[in-house]
C-alpha cells in the first residue's frame, strides 16, 4: 500500500475541508493511505518568495525536512503548494549554498533536508501510482454525457521541466479521468491560461478580471462544470461568479476533481463535502 | 561522357542532393540517389514561390528535376531506403531496401489512365492532405521519375488499375527488392521536416480549421493545388481578408527541444505574405514576430519591400494565444507588441502558424547506420566549421543541405555542390 | 461633326501608344525579369525585344520602328561601366545621341527615344522607365500624327 | 550555315499553373498563333517545362514534323537550356527554338489587367513566331577545357577552393595582391562557432596550399588581363612589387577576392575618438589578458556594441544588405568579453543568430547579463565624444525610454563591403553585381556559384556578405563546379558569333576599333584586306554588325533580319506584311 505525508497547505483546510476530505476518501479506495502532516507551515508561495527567496526556501524546506522525518513522500493537493515545495527541492538539491543556509536554519529544531524526499502533486498519483486502468475499473456509478471544463492551474504544470506533471500546453489527466468517470470533457479559449488567483493579494481588480474572463470563455463552450485539482483555483473561480460583474449571469460549479470521481466510485456525497460547495453541482449529480 | 569510374551514393533526393548528384555525375562518376518518398524534388517541389526573387519553385525546380533524370550517370531509386552499409572510405558496400511501388518503372509511361480508374480518393500528403489523390497515384504533376505508385495501405485490390493499363506496367503482387550497390562516397542529404505546430495547442493548430500551417499555405496559393491556388479558408471557402503569421512556432524555443534558429521560416513567411497580398491586395497581412532574419543575399531588400511596397505590416511579439470565436470562424491573435508595449487583440480571417525545422523521421536510425555522431539537436554533426563544414567522421561521408541543420535553399545548393566536390576527391582517389 | 472628325476623335480615345523596348540580356533584360518576379506593375505597352548587348542596337533597327509605326523606341542597357561586353553600351550611347539629332531635324519629336541604363537588380528602375517613355509618347500623341 | 526546309513552326503556349494562366488568356493565344504564317501547331499545356510538357513537344516535333519551336512561356533566362536541349532530343537543332516571356514580361507585371496583358502576349507570340521562320541552325561547337582554375584571392574561400582542386588532381594558380594569404580571417582573434582563433584555422590551409604539388601561388600579385573564353582562358598577372607580368593558360576562374569590413565614418562618431572602433578592429587588437582603452590603455570596464553600422539602410545604394555574420560575431566577442568586463551593453534592431551554434551564443550571452537593447529602426542611437569621452543616447523599444551610456570602448559591427576594386573586377571578368555591390550569381537561388561568364564561378564574401564557414562551404562548391567542367575536358559553347561577309567588306576597320575583345582582324593576305572574325574570341555582342557602314557583318543568331522581322510583327498588320497600305 502506497503511503503518502499529506501536506494540504494553509487554505485548503481553512477554506476547502471538503477538498480534504474527498481526496483522502478516493485515495483510500484506490489503496493509497495519507498520513497528515503536524505542525507544517505555510509554504510560502508566491507572498514570501517575492519578498525573501531564502525565507521563502527555508520555510518550503522545513516542509521537505518535515516530511523526511516522517519517512514519506509528500502528496500535495494544492497547487501553489507542489509548485513551492517542487521548486524549492529542485534549488537545494541544486545549489548548495542555498541548502547550507537552509539546514542551519532548520537545525533548531533538529530538522535536515537530505534530498531524499519526492514530491508529488495529486494529479501524479492518479496518473501514476493509480493508473487509469485502475480508475476505470473502480468506477460504479458512472455520469452520463455531463460537460465538464478542466482547469489545471498554473503551479500544478509549471515549470514543466521541475514539475514534471503534465504538458502545461496541452494537459490531459483532469480531461482523461472525466471521461473515464462518463463525463465529456470539452475544450475552451484559454484553457489553460492563469485563474487569478494568485493575483488577488495583490491586486484584487485584476484578479477579478482574469478571473471573469476565464469563466466567461467556459461559459461559451457550453459546459455543467467546472473540474479543478487546486484549492486556490477553486476559491478563485468560485469567487469571481458572485462579484457584481457576474450579476445576472448562471454560475457554475466548480468541483474538486476527487468530489467529482468520488461519486462516481460509489463514495457518499456528504461524506465527499459536496453540500459545502458554494454553487449547487446538483445537476451534474443528477446525470448519474 | 566519360566511363563511370567510382560511384556514390546520395541519400536524400530534395535539392541539395540532386545538386550534389549533378556535380558528381559531371565528373564522370557514377550517382546513385536514394529517395524515401515516390518522387525526387523533396520539400522545394512542395513550396510555391521561394524567397527573395518569388519565382515559382516548381518552374527554376523542374529543370534540374529533369537534368537528374536524364543524366546518363545519375541512377533514382525511389521509394527506396538505406538498409544497411559497411566498409570504408572510397570502398562501402549499400544494400538498399526499394520498397515495391507495384508499378513497373519501366513500362509506366506516367499516362494517368490508372488513376483516372482508381476508385481509391485519399488525402494527398503533398497537398498536406488539404487535396485529394488516388490510391495510384504520382504525388505532383513534375514527378520525376513519373512513374505512378499503389498506396499499398489503401488500395482495395480491385484490380481496375491493372485492367486499364495498357502498357501492362502495374503489379499488385510486386515485392520488395533489395538492390546492392558498391560506393566510394557518400552524401547525407536527407533533408528536414517541419514541427508539428499542434504541440503548441495555445495557437489553435489542429484546433481551429482556419489556422494552418506555412506549407499548408503554400500548397493553398499554389496553382497546382487543392484550390487552383485560390486563396482562401478551408473552413467556409471564404477569400480571407486578415491574415496573420506567427512566428518562431517550434523554432528558438528550449522547452521545446528546438532551442536553434530554423533559419528559413523569417523569409518563407514574409514571402508568404507578400503572396498573401499578390493574391489580394486588398488584405491586411500582420506578421509576428521575435527578429526578422533576414540575412541572406537580397533578403534584407525583399523584408523592405515587403513592407514599403506591398504593406505587410510586422509586428514585434511573440503571439500568446490565438482564440477563434464561435460563429464566424475568425481568429483573434493575442499579442504584446513589445515595441509600444501594448497588449493587442487583433482578429483575422486566417492564421499562419509558420513551423521551425526539426531533423527528418528515421534520421538517428540512418546515422546510426552509417555509424555517425549527431548534433545535441539530431541533425549530422559536421565534423569541423571550417575545416570540415560538410564533412563528417567518417571520411568518405558527406553531408549537404538540411541534414546537418536548417538552410534555405541557396545555401543547400551550395553545400550540395561542396559536398561533391568533398565526395569525388575520394572517388578520384580510387581511380589512381 | 464629319466622319473623318469622327474617326478621329475615336481613334484619340482608342489609341495606346505603340512602344518597341530593346533591352540588352544580361542588366535590363534581367531587370525586366526580376520586375516580374517581384510583381512591380508597369503600363503593358511595351514589347520587348532581346538583345545580347545595346551595342547589337543599329540606329536602323529604332528608324525602321517608328517607320513602322512604333509611337516611341526604349532602349534599356547596362550602367556604363558595367556593360558585360565592356562598352558596347557607350558605342550605342554616342551612336543615339546623334541619331536624335537627326530625327529631330525630320520632324519627329527625339522624346519619343529613351535611352536607360538599369541593372539586372533595379526592377523598379526598369518598370519607372517604360512607365515614363510610355507616358512621354502618350503626351506626344500617336506619331503618324507628326508625319502630316 | 545549312539551309533549312520550309519553316513548320509549332507553338506551345504555358499556362504556368495559375502564374500565366491566371491573367493571360492562354486558350486565345495558342488559337491565335494557329493562324499565323508557317505555323503548323498550336496548344496551350500546364507546365510545359514538366516532364511531361517537355514530351508533348518531342511528341508534337515528330508528329508534325516540326522544324521551328516556340514556347510561350517564362524568362529564357531560366529554361532556354531546358527548352533548347528537348528540341535538340527531337532532332531540332537547338538555334531553331524561341521563347516568349509571357511570365516576368507579362502576367506578373500586368496582373490587374488581363486584356490588355494578352494582347502583348499575342503580340510577343507573334513577334516570336515571325523570328522562328527567319532562325537559321547554327552548329554545335565544343571547346577543350584546360585543367587549370585560376582562384583569384588567397582568403579562407580561395585557400579552400585551390586545396579542393588541388586534392582532385588538377592544377591550380592562386594569385593574392597581399604578401601573405589568409585575407580578413587570419587577423581576427574570435571566430564563431567554434573556439578558434583566425590564426588557428588559416595556418593550416596556408601551409598546405604552399606545400601542394599543384597549386602554384602568387602573391603580391594582380590578374591585369583576362581574355579567351570558357575553358580556354589567357590571363596576365603582375607581380605588385616587381611589376613582373606572366601570362598564363588556364581553363576555368573561380573568383573569390572577398569584401573589406566598412570603415563607417560619419557615423556614431567614428574618427573622433580612438576609443570608437569597428568589430574588425576590435578583432585586430593586440591580445592581451585584459582588453585595453586604445585612447589611455586603461583597462576597459564597459564597452558597447552597436550594430548593423552601414548595413540594413534603406534607400543608401551599397548599404540596403544585412551583412550576416555580425550579430553572430557580436554575440560571440560580447559572451566572451563578459567574462572579464563589468558591463557589456549591445545595441541591435534584430538579433540574426541564425546559423549553426549562433543562438546558443546569443543565449550565452545573455546568461552572462551581457545587456541587449533594441533601439527603433529610424532613430539610430547618437553617439558623441566630449572631453575624450564616448556617450551614448538612444531610445530602448521594449523599455520605451530613453537611456544613456559611456562606455569606455564602443565597438560597431559594421557592414561588409565589397573591396574599393570590384568594379575592376567585375569588368576584367565579365561579371555583374547586384544591389548589394557584390556579384551577382547566376541564378540566386540555384546556381549561387556560377555566373553568367561561362566558366568563370564565385565563392565566398564576393558572392554576397557571409561567415567564414558558409564561405568554406561555397569554395568547395566552387571547386566541384571548377573540376566538374576540367574532369569532362570539353565544354559545349555558344555559336552565337559574328562573321564578316568578305563579298561587302568596304575594308573600313570600324568593327576593329568597335570590337572590344580584338575578335576582328584584317586579313592581309587578300587584296584589298577584309576583316575577319577570330570566333573563339568573339562573345557574340554583336556591336561589329551594328557597327558595320556596308552591313557585312552577321551576328549569328541575332541577324538585322530576325531582329527587324520582329518588330514587324509587332506593328504591321497581316495586310501590310503581305504588301499592303498603312490604314
Amino acid at each position: 500500500m502506497k503511503e503518502f505525508a499529506l501536506y494540504a497547505g494553509c487554505t485548503t483546510p481553512v477554506r476547502l475541508p471538503a477538498y480534504e476530505a474527498s481526496v483522502t476518501k478516493v485515495l483510500e479506495k484506490f489503496g493509497v493511505k495519507l498520513i497528515p502532516m503536524k505542525d507544517v507551515n505555510c509554504c510560502g508561495a508566491q507572498y514570501i518568495e517575492s519578498v525573501s527567496y531564502n525565507a521563502f526556501a527555508a520555510m518550503s524546506g522545513r516542509i521537505l525536512a518535515l516530511a523526511e522525518s516522517m519517512g514519506r513522500d509528500i502528496l500535495a493537493i494544492c497547487g501553489a503548494c507542489s509548485g513551492s515545495l517542487k521548486i524549492v527541492k529542485h534549488e537545494l538539491d541544486n545549489n548548495e549554498k542555498l541548502r547550507a543556509e537552509v539546514n542551519s536554519l532548520l537545525e533548531d529544531e533538529g530538522l535536515k533536508y537530505t534530498g531524499t524526499v519526492e514530491v508529488k502533486h495529486l494529479l501524479q498519483v492518479f496518473r501514476e501510482d493509480i493508473g487509469y486502468d485502475a480508475i476505470k475499473a473502480a468506477i460504479v456509478k458512472p455520469y452520463n454525457g455531463v460537460r465538464l471544463a478542466a482547469h489545471y492551474g498554473c503551479h500544478v504544470l509549471r515549470p514543466p521541466d521541475i514539475v514534471h506533471v503534465d504538458d502545461p500546453e496541452n494537459p490531459t489527466i483532469i480531461d482523461r479521468i472525466v471521461e473515464i468517470a462518463g463525463g465529456v470533457a470539452v475544450d475552451y479559449t484559454g484553457k489553460t491560461r492563469c485563474c487569478g488567483g494568485p493575483m488577488l493579494g495583490i491586486d484584487e481588480e485584476v484578479a477579478g478580471k482574469i478571473g471573469t474572463d476565464k469563466i466567461d470563455n467556459i461559459r461559451a463552450a457550453n459546459v455543467d462544470g467546472i473540474i479543478t485539482a487546486c484549492g486556490f483555483c477553486d476559491i478563485q473561480l468560485t469567487q469571481v461568479q458572485f462579484g457584481n460583474e457576474a450579476e445576472g449571469k448562471e454560475r457554475i460549479p466548480v468541483l474538486q476533481l476527487t468530489q467529482y470521481l468520488g461519486v462516481a466510485l460509489g463514495i457518499d456525497a456528504e461524506v465527499l463535502g459536496i453540500s459545502l460547495n458554494k454553487i449547487s453541482p446538483a445537476h451534474i449529480l443528477a446525470t448519474q | 561522357m566519360a566511363k563511370s569510374i567510382g560511384n556514390a551514393l546520395i541519400v536524400g533526393g530534395g535539392v541539395a542532393g540532386m545538386q550534389a548528384a549533378l556535380d558528381i555525375a559531371a565528373q564522370g562518376f557514377g550517382v546513385c540517389i536514394v529517395e524515401r518518398s515516390p518522387s525526387i524534388g523533396g520539400r522545394m517541389a512542395m513550396i510555391d514561390k521561394t524567397f527573395p526573387t518569388l519565382d515559382c519553385s516548381a518552374c527554376i525546380l523542374t529543370p534540374k528535376l529533369s537534368e537528374v533524370l536524364r543524366h546518363p550517370n545519375i541512377t533514382i531509386l525511389t521509394n527506396s531506403e538505406v538498409g544497411s552499409v559497411s566498409g570504408k572510405a572510397g570502398d562501402y558496400k549499400v544494400r538498399i531496401l526499394k520498397k515495391a511501388r507495384y508499378v513497373d518503372e519501366e513500362k509506366c509511361s506516367g499516362c494517368g489512365d490508372c488513376a483516372t480508374e482508381c476508385p481509391v480518393e485519399v488525402p494527398s500528403e503533398f497537398d498536406q492532405g488539404l487535396g485529394f489523390r488516388k490510391a495510384i497515384y504520382v504525388p505532383f504533376p513534375q514527378a520525376t521519375p513519373n512513374v505512378y505508385t499503389v498506396d499499398m495501405d489503401n488500395c482495395i485490390m480491385c484490380n481496375r488499375c491493372v485492367k486499364v493499363c495498357e502498357r501492362e506496367a502495374i503489379d499488385l503482387e510486386m515485392v520488395d527488392e533489395i538492390v546492392e550497390f558498391d560506393a566510394g562516397a557518400i552524401i547525407v542529404a536527407t533533408g528536414a521536416q517541419l514541427f508539428d505546430v499542434s504541440a503548441y495547442p495555445r495557437l489553435g493548430y489542429s484546433l481551429y480549421d482556419n489556422v494552418i500551417n506555412a506549407m499548408e499555405f503554400e500548397r493553398l496559393v499554389n496553382a497546382a493545388g487543392p484550390t487552383g491556388g485560390h486563396l482562401i479558408r478551408l473552413s467556409d471557402g471564404k477569400v480571407p481578408m486578415s491574415i496573420g503569421f506567427i512566428q518562431c512556432v517550434g523554432a528558438r524555443d528550449v522547452q521545446k527541444g528546438v532551442p536553434y534558429c530554423s533559419r528559413i521560416c523569417c523569409m518563407y513567411s514574409i514571402k508568404n505574405a507578400v503572396m498573401a497580398m499578390e493574391h489580394n491586395p486588398d488584405a491586411k497581412v500582420w506578421v509576428y514576430y521575435a527578429d526578422i532574419r533576414a540575412f541572406g543575399k537580397g533578403f534584407e531588400e525583399f523584408y523592405e519591400m515587403a513592407k514599403a511596397r506591398f504593406g505587410v505590416r510586422f509586428l514585434r511579439g511573440r503571439v500568446a494565444e490565438v482564440m477563434q470565436g464561435t460563429h464566424s470562424g475568425n481568429l483573434v491573435v493575442k499579442v504584446e507588441d513589445t515595441e509600444t508595449s501594448e497588449i493587442r487583440l487583433i482578429e483575422h480571417e486566417m492564421v499562419i502558424v509558420s513551423p521551425g525545422m526539426i531533423p527528418p523521421e528515421g534520421m538517428s536510425k540512418l546515422a546510426r547506420k552509417l555509424g555517425l555522431p549527431m548534433t545535441d539537436d539530431g541533425y549530422i554533426k559536421i565534423e569541423h566549421s571550417f575545416f570540415g563544414p560538410v564533412a563528417t567522421k567518417d571520411p568518405g561521408v558527406f553531408v549537404c543541405g538540411m541534414a546537418d541543420g536548417p538552410k534555405d535553399i541557396p545555401d543547400s545548393v551550395s553545400a550540395g555542390s561542396a559536398a561533391a566536390m568533398k565526395a569525388t576527391i575520394i572517388l578520384a582517389k580510387g581511380e589512381e | 461633326m464629319t466622319t473623318v472628325e469622327k474617326k478621329e476623335v475615336q481613334a484619340k480615345k482608342e489609341w495606346e501608344p505603340q512602344i518597341v523596348a530593346f533591352c540588352c540580356n544580361w542588366c535590363s533584360y534581367a531587370g525586366a525579369d526580376l520586375a516580374g518576379t517581384s510583381r512591380i506593375q508597369y503600363p503593358p505597352n511595351a514589347r520587348i525585344i532581346r538583345v545580347n548587348c545595346t551595342g547589337r542596337i543599329s540606329p536602323e533597327f529604332i528608324l525602321a520602328s517608328l517607320e513602322m509605326g512604333a509611337d516611341g523606341v526604349l532602349v534599356s542597357g547596362c550602367h556604363p561601366g558595367d556593360c558585360h561586353y565592356s562598352s558596347g553600351n557607350l558605342k550605342l550611347r554616342a551612336r543615339l545621341t546623334i541619331m536624335k539629332m537627326a530625327i529631330e531635324q525630320a520632324g519627329i519629336n527625339p522624346d519619343r527615344i529613351r535611352l536607360q541604363w538599369a541593372s539586372a537588380s533595379e526592377a523598379q528602375i526598369f518598370a519607372d522607365g517604360v512607365t515614363t517613355i510610355v507616358e512621354q509618347v502618350r503626351a506626344l500623341g500617336p506619331l503618324r500624327r507628326e508625319w502630316k | 550555315m545549312t539551309q533549312t526546309d520550309d519553316p513548320r513552326i509549332g507553338v506551345f503556349v504555358c499556362h504556368c499553373g495559375h502564374n500565366i494562366a491566371g491573367v493571360v488568356d492562354v486558350e486565345a493565344v495558342a488559337k491565335m498563333a494557329e493562324s499565323l504564317p508557317n505555323v503548323v501547331f498550336s496548344c496551350d499545356e500546364m507546365f510545359m517545362c514538366s516532364d511531361a510538357g517537355q514530351q508533348l513537344i518531342r511528341d508534337k516535333i515528330e508528329e508534325h514534323n516540326l522544324n521551328r519551336v516556340v514556347v510561350a512561356s517564362c524568362s529564357p533566362r531560366m529554361h532556354e537550356p531546358t527548352f533548347r536541349r528537348v528540341v535538340e532530343e527531337a532532332g531540332v537543332n537547338r538555334y531553331l527554338f524561341d521563347q516568349v516571356n509571357l511570365r516576368e514580361h507579362v502576367s506578373w507585371c500586368h496582373t490587374r489587367q488581363p486584356e490588355a496583358a494578352t494582347e502583348k502576349a499575342k503580340d510577343l507570340v507573334k513577334m516570336s513566331v515571325a523570328r522562328a521562320r527567319v532562325l537559321e541552325d547554327l552548329p554545335i561547337k565544343t571547346v577543350k577545357v584546360l585543367a587549370t582554375t585560376l582562384v583569384v584571392g588567397g582568403g579562407i574561400a580561395g585557400l579552400r577552393a585551390a586545396l579542393d582542386i588541388g586534392d582532385r588532381g588538377f592544377d591550380v594558380l592562386l594569385v593574392e595582391k597581399e604578401s601573405e594569404l589568409g585575407g580578413h580571417v587570419a587577423k581576427w582573434t574570435h571566430l564563431f562557432p567554434a573556439d578558434e582563433s583566425g590564426a588557428e584555422v588559416i595556418k593550416p590551409l596556408i601551409k598546405d596550399v604552399k606545400a601542394h604539388k599543384r597549386i602554384t601561388t602568387l602573391t603580391n600579385s594582380k590578374v591585369i588581363e583576362f581574355d579567351g573564353y570558357i575553358g580556354n582562358f589567357e590571363v596576365t598577372v603582375e607581380n605588385l612589387k616587381t611589376e613582373k607580368k606572366q601570362k598564363f593558360d588556364i581553363g576555368t576562374v573561380i573568383v573569390a577576392t572577398g569584401f573589406i569590413p566598412f570603415r563607417p565614418y560619419g557615423y556614431f562618431a567614428y574618427g573622433e575618438s580612438p576609443d570608437i572602433v569597428t568589430l574588425a578592429e576590435l578583432q585586430e587588437l593586440a591580445p592581451s589578458d585584459q582588453l585595453l582603452k586604445p585612447s589611455d590603455g586603461t583597462p576597459v570596464k564597459k564597452i558597447a556594441f552597436i550594430g548593423c553600422v552601414g548595413s540594413r539602410e534603406p534607400g543608401v545604394k551599397g548599404h540596403e544588405h544585412c551583412s550576416r555574420h555580425c550579430c553572430a560575431a557580436t554575440a560571440k566577442a560580447a559572451a566572451d568579453l563578459r567574462e572579464k568586463i563589468e558591463e557589456v551593453l549591445i545595441l541591435y534592431q534584430d538579433i540574426r543568430t541564425y546559423g549553426k551554434g549562433h543562438e546558443e551564443f546569443y543565449r550565452l550571452a545573455r546568461r552572462r547579463h551581457v545587456i541587449f537593447s533594441k533601439f527603433p529602426r529610424d532613430a539610430k542611437p547618437v553617439v558623441t565624444v566630449k572631453n575624450s569621452e564616448v556617450h551614448m543616447s538612444w531610445r530602448d523599444v521594449l523599455a520605451d525610454r530613453e537611456l544613456t551610456f559611456q562606455p569606455d570602448l564602443l565597438v560597431l559591427a559594421t557592414a561588409m563591403i565589397p573591396p574599393e576594386d570590384i568594379a575592376e573586377t567585375a569588368k576584367m571578368f565579365s561579371l555583374t553585381r547586384s544591389g548589394d555591390g557584390f556579384f551577382n550569381p547566376e541564378h540566386i537561388k540555384l546556381a549561387p556559384l556560377t555566373t553568367h561568364t561561362a566558366g568563370v564561378m564565385i565563392a565566398g564574401a564576393s558572392q554576397a556578405a557571409k561567415n567564414a564557414s558558409e564561405s568554406v562551404i561555397d569554395a568547395s562548391g566552387a571547386a566541384a563546379k571548377a573540376v566538374g567542367l576540367m574532369a569532362k575536358g570539353e565544354v559545349e559553347i555558344e555559336s552565337t558569333v559574328s562573321h564578316v561577309l568578305s563579298e561587302l567588306c568596304s575594308s573600313c576597320h570600324t568593327c576593329i576599333t568597335v570590337c572590344p575583345y580584338g575578335a576582328i582582324n584584317m586579313d592581309e593576305t587578300v587584296d584589298p584586306p577584309v576583316a575577319f572574325v577570330t570566333e573563339a574570341k568573339c562573345r557574340g555582342c554583336g556591336t561589329c554588325a551594328s557597327a558595320c557602314p556596308s552591313s557585312a557583318i552577321i551576328m549569328y543568331h541575332s541577324t538585322d533580319n530576325q531582329i527587324m522581322t520582329m518588330v514587324e510583327a509587332y506593328l504591321c498588320s497581316p495586310a501590310q506584311l503581305e504588301g499592303g497600305e498603312p490604314q
